[in-house]
């Protein structure tokens, strides 16, 4: 009955997300996008990139999706990341819950994108005109 | 004994796998492991963070390390 | 700079609610999607319909969006409501917020909807086999 | 007076639109037409809530009534 994708992917699709996250039993779904932000201060980030520790990360990602179903009785939940290069605008996550009722998606909407940002082993590198950056590697 | 490197550590080490000469001292935990990794490149000491995962499993600096283990290091993670 | 769409439609196409959120400077999108949902308790709803006094509507979906906007500084904000015939599992409202951060954009998709079902002239009626009762209006 | 009327007001009246003759005491503020519609229409009296617009903006008790208002009864909504 519960459904639950939890994905690496090169290219996020957010129109299909709807339809993964659809379910008769739901009155609520929540959806988080998280995209690549234009730099309004400092240097210009030229380019972006995102690398994944695959068989962790999806196990990682799969225990998130898996206790916010649980802990919030979902009737479908969705956990997918992109990797690789990436443009401004771009999605590079995209996180969902769908539930009876607003309260539990939203709750657990908000769960899933912030333990994925805490534990999920993913990396982001920023590429300036002379330097690149591990975003959060240094203090 | 082989260790996985991403993001930034692969960057201070300079290559995605790490092999860890079987004539030295192999650390045989996570702490050890940890230890050897800074005294060889001081660069992992002025991370944010330093985890690793045994298995693909995050693992506490009293896990020890077996033969045929998975291992890798964790850098600070930042996806999202 | 800001974009709010604000609208009434008979069918709601949650594939499109992404991009109008896009943003360059937004790393945040936060969508809530309503939809009917299957009974599982007492009489089945045959059917289901929404009415709206469509000007006073319009005008209270704009305050919340413009309130949102100016409370969370956001880059896009959706306020989109169905009305007319609605099957289960059908979305039938679809609110979402871009902005700069994630927190922002959750908390100002939570406000969108909250204020949205406390202020904005909508009804449901749902359709029973020997009955139809007006949803809220009794105590 | 017309005075439009939606959801349950729309079927305790039995129709859209109600119109309140000039022969009698029209209502001239919200309050006023809140009682008018409860004695004339007790069911009125059994909603969750009444609210009355004027002009497609929630009006209080104490909003006077003009010509040319436009003036509707907003029972308890149910949309989202």
């Amino acid at each position: 009955m519960k459904k639950a994708i939890v994905e690496i992917v090169d290219v996020i699709d957010t129109g299909q997300v709807y339809q993964e996250l659809s379910h008769p039993k739901s009155g609520g779904i929540c959806v988080f996008v998280g995209a690549v932000r234009e730099f309004t201060q400092g240097e210009e980030v030229v380019s972006l990139e995102f690398e994944a520790y695959r068989t962790m990360a999806l196990k990682e990602m799969e225990k998130i999706a898996m206790h916010a179903s649980d802990q919030w009785q979902l009737n479908a939940v969705v956990v997918r990341h992109a990797v690789g290069p990436k443009e401004i605008e771009e999605p590079v996550v995209v996180v969902g819950a769908s539930a009876p009722h607003r309260d539990a998606c939203f709750t657990a909407c908000r769960y899933l994108i912030d333990t994925l940002k805490e534990r999920v082993p993913i990396w982001k590198k920023e590429f300036f005109k002379n330097k690149s950056v591990w975003v959060s590697a240094h203090p | 004994m082989e260790v996985l490197l991403f993001g930034i550590a692969k960057d201070i080490v300079g290559k995605s796998l790490l092999r860890l000469d079987t004539s030295e001292n192999l650390p045989t935990s996570v702490k050890e492991l940890k230890q050897t990794l800074v005294s060889s490149f001081p660069q992992f000491g002025k991370l944010s963070s330093l985890a690793v995962a045994v298995n693909s499993e995050y693992a506490e600096d009293d896990v020890s390390l077996k033969q045929g283990d998975e291992i890798a290091i964790i850098p600070p993670v930042s996806g999202g």
